[in-house]
C-alpha cells in the first residue's frame, strides 16, 4: 500500500515527473509516457460521439495542442515554446487595410458572449469570446473570472498607439503566438471570431472611450 | 413583458411603499379556505395590484418582521431561499412579494394559533428586486422589505 | 419569468451586476454568495432523488424480473453502504475497471436481463423525463456519505485507468485548446465568479470530488458525476462524451483517487 | 414528498420537500413553444388531523418546493400529515411521524 502510495504521488505530479518514473523503471512499471500519450488519444476518440457541430475532427489535435497537452501542468521546453510561437505567429492572418480598431460597445457584447461552438449551441447563433470568463475588463462588471490577467485600462497604461493596436489584434487571433501553451483559445486562428468581430474587441481593449479605459 | 417591468419600476419607484399599501388588501378571510386560491392576487401583473387582490385596507412598515437565512445576494435566481418571521402579536398570515417578478405574489401562509409566525421557503426571482414580507396580525397589516440582488455566473449555465 | 437555459451567458449579468455594484464591493458579493450557499443547505432536494432510487433498487424490474438488490458494487453482494467510496475499482467478474454507473448498467444487464443498450438509456434527466440512473446514483452515494474516500490502485488495470485518466486531463482539443487543466490546474482561480478547483492537488480534488453528485439548483434536477464530465466537455467544445465511457472512467479514476483521505459528504446542493 | 418532523424544545419543526416542476408558464421549450403553467395552488399541513399551517402558492416558488415551519406542542409518535393540489387539480398527501 505504501508502495503504491508513492507510485501515485509520482503520476499525479507533472508529466515531466511520470516521464522520469517511465525511465527509471522501464518496462518494469508498464507503458512508457508516449504509449501512454497514444492510448489515452486513442481512448479519448472511442469515448466520444459526434454531436450538432461538434465533430469528431475537434478530437484530433495539431502540434500546438499536442505539445502544449504533453508539457500541461510543467514549463515547456525552450526549444518546443519557441517553435509553437514562430508556427502560430506565421499564422496569423492581418487585416488588409491595416485597420485594427473596431466598435468598443459591440466588442463589450462579444466579450460577454458565453455562446459559439458548443455541441449545444444553435451553429447559426451567436458566438462570443467569453473574456470575462477569464478577464477583468470594464469595471462595472463584477462577474469576472481570473484565469486571465486583468485588462482593466489595458490601452491607457500601455499607450493607444498601432504597435498595440497591432499587439492586441495578433493577441485575439493567436495568443500561441505570444505565448506558448497559454490558456487562452486562438480565436482567429481557430474561426471563433470574425476580422470584424476581433477589430469590436480590440477597440473595448484600445478605444480611449471604451470603459475598459476609465 | 418589457413594458410591464417598466410599469412595476415607476410603480415601485414613484411612490412610497406606504402609499402603495395603502387600500390595498389583504385575502378574504374564510375558514374554509383549505382549497381556495386567491386567483387575482397571484395573477396580478405588479405589487399594486397583487396587493390590492388581497382587499386590505390599510398597512404599515414593521420592524417586527424580519428576514431570516435570507441572502442578500443569490447566486442563481431560480432559488431563493426566504425566511420570514413575525414578532407581532396575534399574526394569522404572512405573505412574500416579489416586486419585479412577472406576478408579484409568490405565496401565502396561514398561520393558524399555535403556529409559529415563522415560515421558510424558496422562491424564484426574475431579477434583482425588493422581496416582501407582508404581515397580517389582529386583522390590520403590517410589512417589510428586503433587496435581493440576483447574479450569474460560470459559463452561463 | 425568465429561467437562463445552459450556454447562455446572458446580457443581463452587466445591468445586474451594474446594480450590485452600486452598494457592494467584489469581496462582500463573494461573502454574501457563501451566506446563500449556506442558507441553501437547510433543505437539499437531492433527497427526493435519493429516496425514488432506493424504492427503485428494490423494485422488480427488467425481463429477469429481478431487483437490483444483489449487485456487487465492489463490497460484495448487497452491499450498499460506503462501497461509493472506494469506486471505481477493478471488478474480476468484468475484467475491467467501472465506475458506479458502469456497474450499475452491468448488474441491470446481468440481475435484471436489460439489454446493454436499454441499460444506458435516459442517463440523465431533463424537463421531462426523470432519470432512474441518476435516482440509483443518488442513492448509492448518499449511503457513502461521511466514509473516507479509498480508492485502490492495487490492479494493474487500476494504475492504467488512473494514468490515462491523468493523460486525458491534460488532453487539449476542441476549437478552443481547452483542457480539463485549462480552469482546473491551477489554485485559487475563477470562471466570473464561479471558485475553479485545482483538482491536479489533494486539497482541490477532494473538495470538488466529494461534493458530487449534487442538486443543481440551475437546473432543478440532480447531477452525477457522469453528467459533470459530460458538461465539462460540453464546454470544452469537445464532441458528446459517451456515458461509462473509457474516457469516463478513467476521468473519474483520476479524480476520486486524488480525493483519498476525505470524507464524502454528497449528494450535495449546487448553484 | 420528504417529510422531516422533530421535536425542538416545546415546539415541533417540520421541514419537507416536495417533489414538482413548478412550472411558471413563462418559458418556452425548444421549439418557442410556451411551456404551460403547472405549480401546487395549496398546501395544507395537519397535526393529529388539525391542520397547522395552510398554504397558498405561485408560481413563484421555486421547482422541489422547500418548507419549513414550527408549531407548538407535538410529540414523538404524532402524525404529521401533508397535502398539496397543484393547478391541474392533481394531488398528493404523505405523512410521517414525529421524530
Amino acid at each position: 500500500m505504501q508502495r503504491l502510495h508513492i507510485a501515485r504521488i509520482a503520476a499525479a505530479g507533472a508529466t515531466a515527473a511520470a516521464a522520469v518514473l517511465a525511465t527509471i523503471f522501464g518496462c518494469a512499471t508498464g507503458p512508457t509516457d508516449d504509449e501512454l500519450n497514444a492510448k489515452a488519444a486513442a481512448v479519448l476518440r472511442a469515448s466520444f460521439k459526434e454531436q450538432g457541430q461538434a465533430k469528431l475532427d475537434r478530437l484530433t489535435q495539431d502540434d500546438t495542442q499536442k505539445t502544449c497537452s504533453q508539457y500541461s501542468g510543467s514549463a515547456v521546453p525552450k526549444d518546443a515554446a519557441e517553435r509553437i510561437e514562430k508556427a502560430n505567429l506565421a499564422s496569423i492572418k492581418w487585416p488588409a487595410d491595416g485597420k485594427y480598431l473596431g466598435d468598443w460597445a459591440s466588442g463589450e457584447r462579444i466579450a460577454q458572449e458565453g455562446r459559439g461552438m458548443q455541441y449545444s449551441d444553435d451553429p447559426k447563433g451567436a458566438v462570443g469570446a467569453n473574456c470575462y470568463a477569464c478577464h477583468r475588463l470594464s469595471p462595472q462588471e463584477l462577474s469576472f473570472g481570473t484565469i486571465g490577467p486583468s485588462l482593466y485600462q489595458f490601452g491607457k497604461l500601455r499607450g493607444y498607439t498601432d504597435e498595440v493596436r497591432k499587439y492586441a489584434y495578433g493577441k485575439i487571433y493567436n495568443a500561441e503566438a505570444y505565448s506558448a501553451c497559454t490558456n487562452m483559445p486562438r480565436f482567429g486562428h481557430s474561426g471563433i471570431l470574425s476580422e470584424q468581430q476581433i477589430r469590436d474587441v480590440v477597440a473595448l481593449l484600445m478605444d480611449p472611450a471604451s470603459p475598459v479605459n476609465k | 413583458m418589457q413594458n410591464m417591468r417598466r410599469k412595476v419600476l415607476k410603480a415601485g419607484g414613484g411612490m412610497t411603499l406606504y402609499a402603495l399599501l395603502i387600500a390595498a388588501g389583504w385575502l378574504k378571510p374564510g375558514d374554509a379556505a383549505a382549497q381556495a386560491w386567491n386567483k387575482g392576487a397571484f395573477e396580478a401583473k405588479s405589487l399594486d395590484e397583487a396587493l390590492k387582490g388581497f382587499g386590505a385596507a390599510s398597512s404599515a412598515q414593521s420592524k417586527d418582521i424580519a428576514f431570516v437565512s435570507t441572502p442578500d445576494i443569490a447566486e442563481n435566481g431560480a432559488v431563493v431561499p426566504i425566511g420570514i418571521t413575525s414578532s407581532i402579536p396575534r399574526t394569522e398570515a404572512i405573505a412574500i412579494l416579489v416586486e419585479k417578478n412577472p406576478n408579484a405574489l409568490a405565496a401565502i401562509f396561514e398561520i393558524p394559533p399555535g403556529t409559529e409566525p415563522a415560515i421558510g421557503t424558496r422562491v424564484k426571482m426574475a431579477q434583482t428586486s425588493n422581496v416582501y414580507a407582508l404581515v397580517k396580525a389582529d386583522g390590520r397589516y403590517y410589512v417589510a422589505a428586503k433587496e435581493i440582488k440576483v447574479t450569474l455566473g460560470g459559463c452561463g449555465g | 419569468m425568465r429561467i437562463h437555459r445552459r450556454g447562455a451567458l446572458p446580457v443581463l449579468t452587466l445591468s445586474l451586476m451594474l446594480a450590485a455594484a452600486a452598494a457592494l464591493g467584489q469581496g462582500n458579493a463573494v461573502d454574501e454568495i457563501a451566506k446563500y450557499r449556506a442558507a441553501l443547505q437547510d433543505g437539499n432536494p437531492a433527497e427526493l432523488w435519493e429516496a425514488r432510487g432506493a424504492d427503485l433498487w428494490k423494485q422488480k424490474r427488467g425481463p429477469k424480473n429481478a431487483s437490483l438488490e444483489q449487485c456487487d458494487l465492489g463490497l460484495g453482494p448487497a452491499v450498499v453502504k460506503g462501497a461509493y467510496a472506494q469506486l471505481p475499482r477493478y471488478f474480476s467478474d468484468a475484467d475491467r475497471v467501472m465506475d458506479l454507473e458502469t456497474r450499475i448498467v452491468w448488474c441491470m444487464v446481468k440481475l435484471q436481463g436489460f439489454s446493454e443498450a436499454d441499460a444506458v438509456k435516459g442517463p440523465f434527466g431533463g424537463p421531462d423525463r426523470k432519470s432512474d440512473m441518476e435516482a440509483y446514483v443518488a442513492y448509492i452515494t448518499s449511503e457513502s456519505r461521511g466514509t473516507k474516500m479509498n480508492v485502490s490502485l492495487d490492479h494493474p488495470k487500476e494504475r492504467e485507468a488512473y494514468r490515462l485518466g491523468e493523460k486525458m486531463f491534460h488532453f487539449r482539443g476542441g476549437t478552443h485548446d481547452f483542457a480539463c487543466a485549462t480552469c482546473h490546474g491551477e489554485d485559487a482561480k475563477r470562471i466570473r465568479l464561479q471558485d475553479l478547483p485545482n483538482l491536479t492537488q489533494t486539497a482541490g480534488a477532494q473538495k470538488a470530488y466529494t461534493t458530487w453528485p449534487a442538486y443543481r439548483v440551475s437546473q432543478g434536477e440532480l447531477r452525477s458525476f457522469q453528467w459533470r464530465l459530460n458538461d465539462c466537455f460540453r464546454q470544452q467544445r469537445f464532441p458528446e462524451l459517451i456515458f461509462t465511457s473509457d474516457a469516463s472512467i478513467a476521468l473519474t479514476m483520476f479524480l476520486a483517487r486524488n480525493a483519498n483521505g476525505a470524507l464524502f459528504d454528497a449528494p450535495a446542493i449546487k448553484r | 414528498m420528504k417529510i422531516r418532523a422533530t421535536v425542538v424544545g416545546d415546539s415541533t419543526e417540520v421541514r419537507v420537500l416536495m417533489s414538482h416542476e413548478m412550472e411558471t408558464g413563462q418559458r418556452k421549450d425548444a421549439q418557442g413553444k410556451v411551456i404551460p403553467a403547472w405549480f401546487i395552488q395549496n398546501v395544507v399541513v395537519a397535526h393529529n388531523g388539525k391542520p397547522v399551517l395552510n398554504a397558498q402558492w405561485g408560481t413563484a416558488i421555486a421547482k422541489n418546493p422547500f418548507l419549513s415551519f414550527k408549531f407548538k406542542g407535538g410529540a414523538k409518535g404524532d402524525k404529521i400529515e401533508i397535502t398539496w393540489v397543484d393547478n391541474r387539480g392533481e394531488k398528493r398527501t404523505d405523512e410521517t411521524v414525529v421524530g
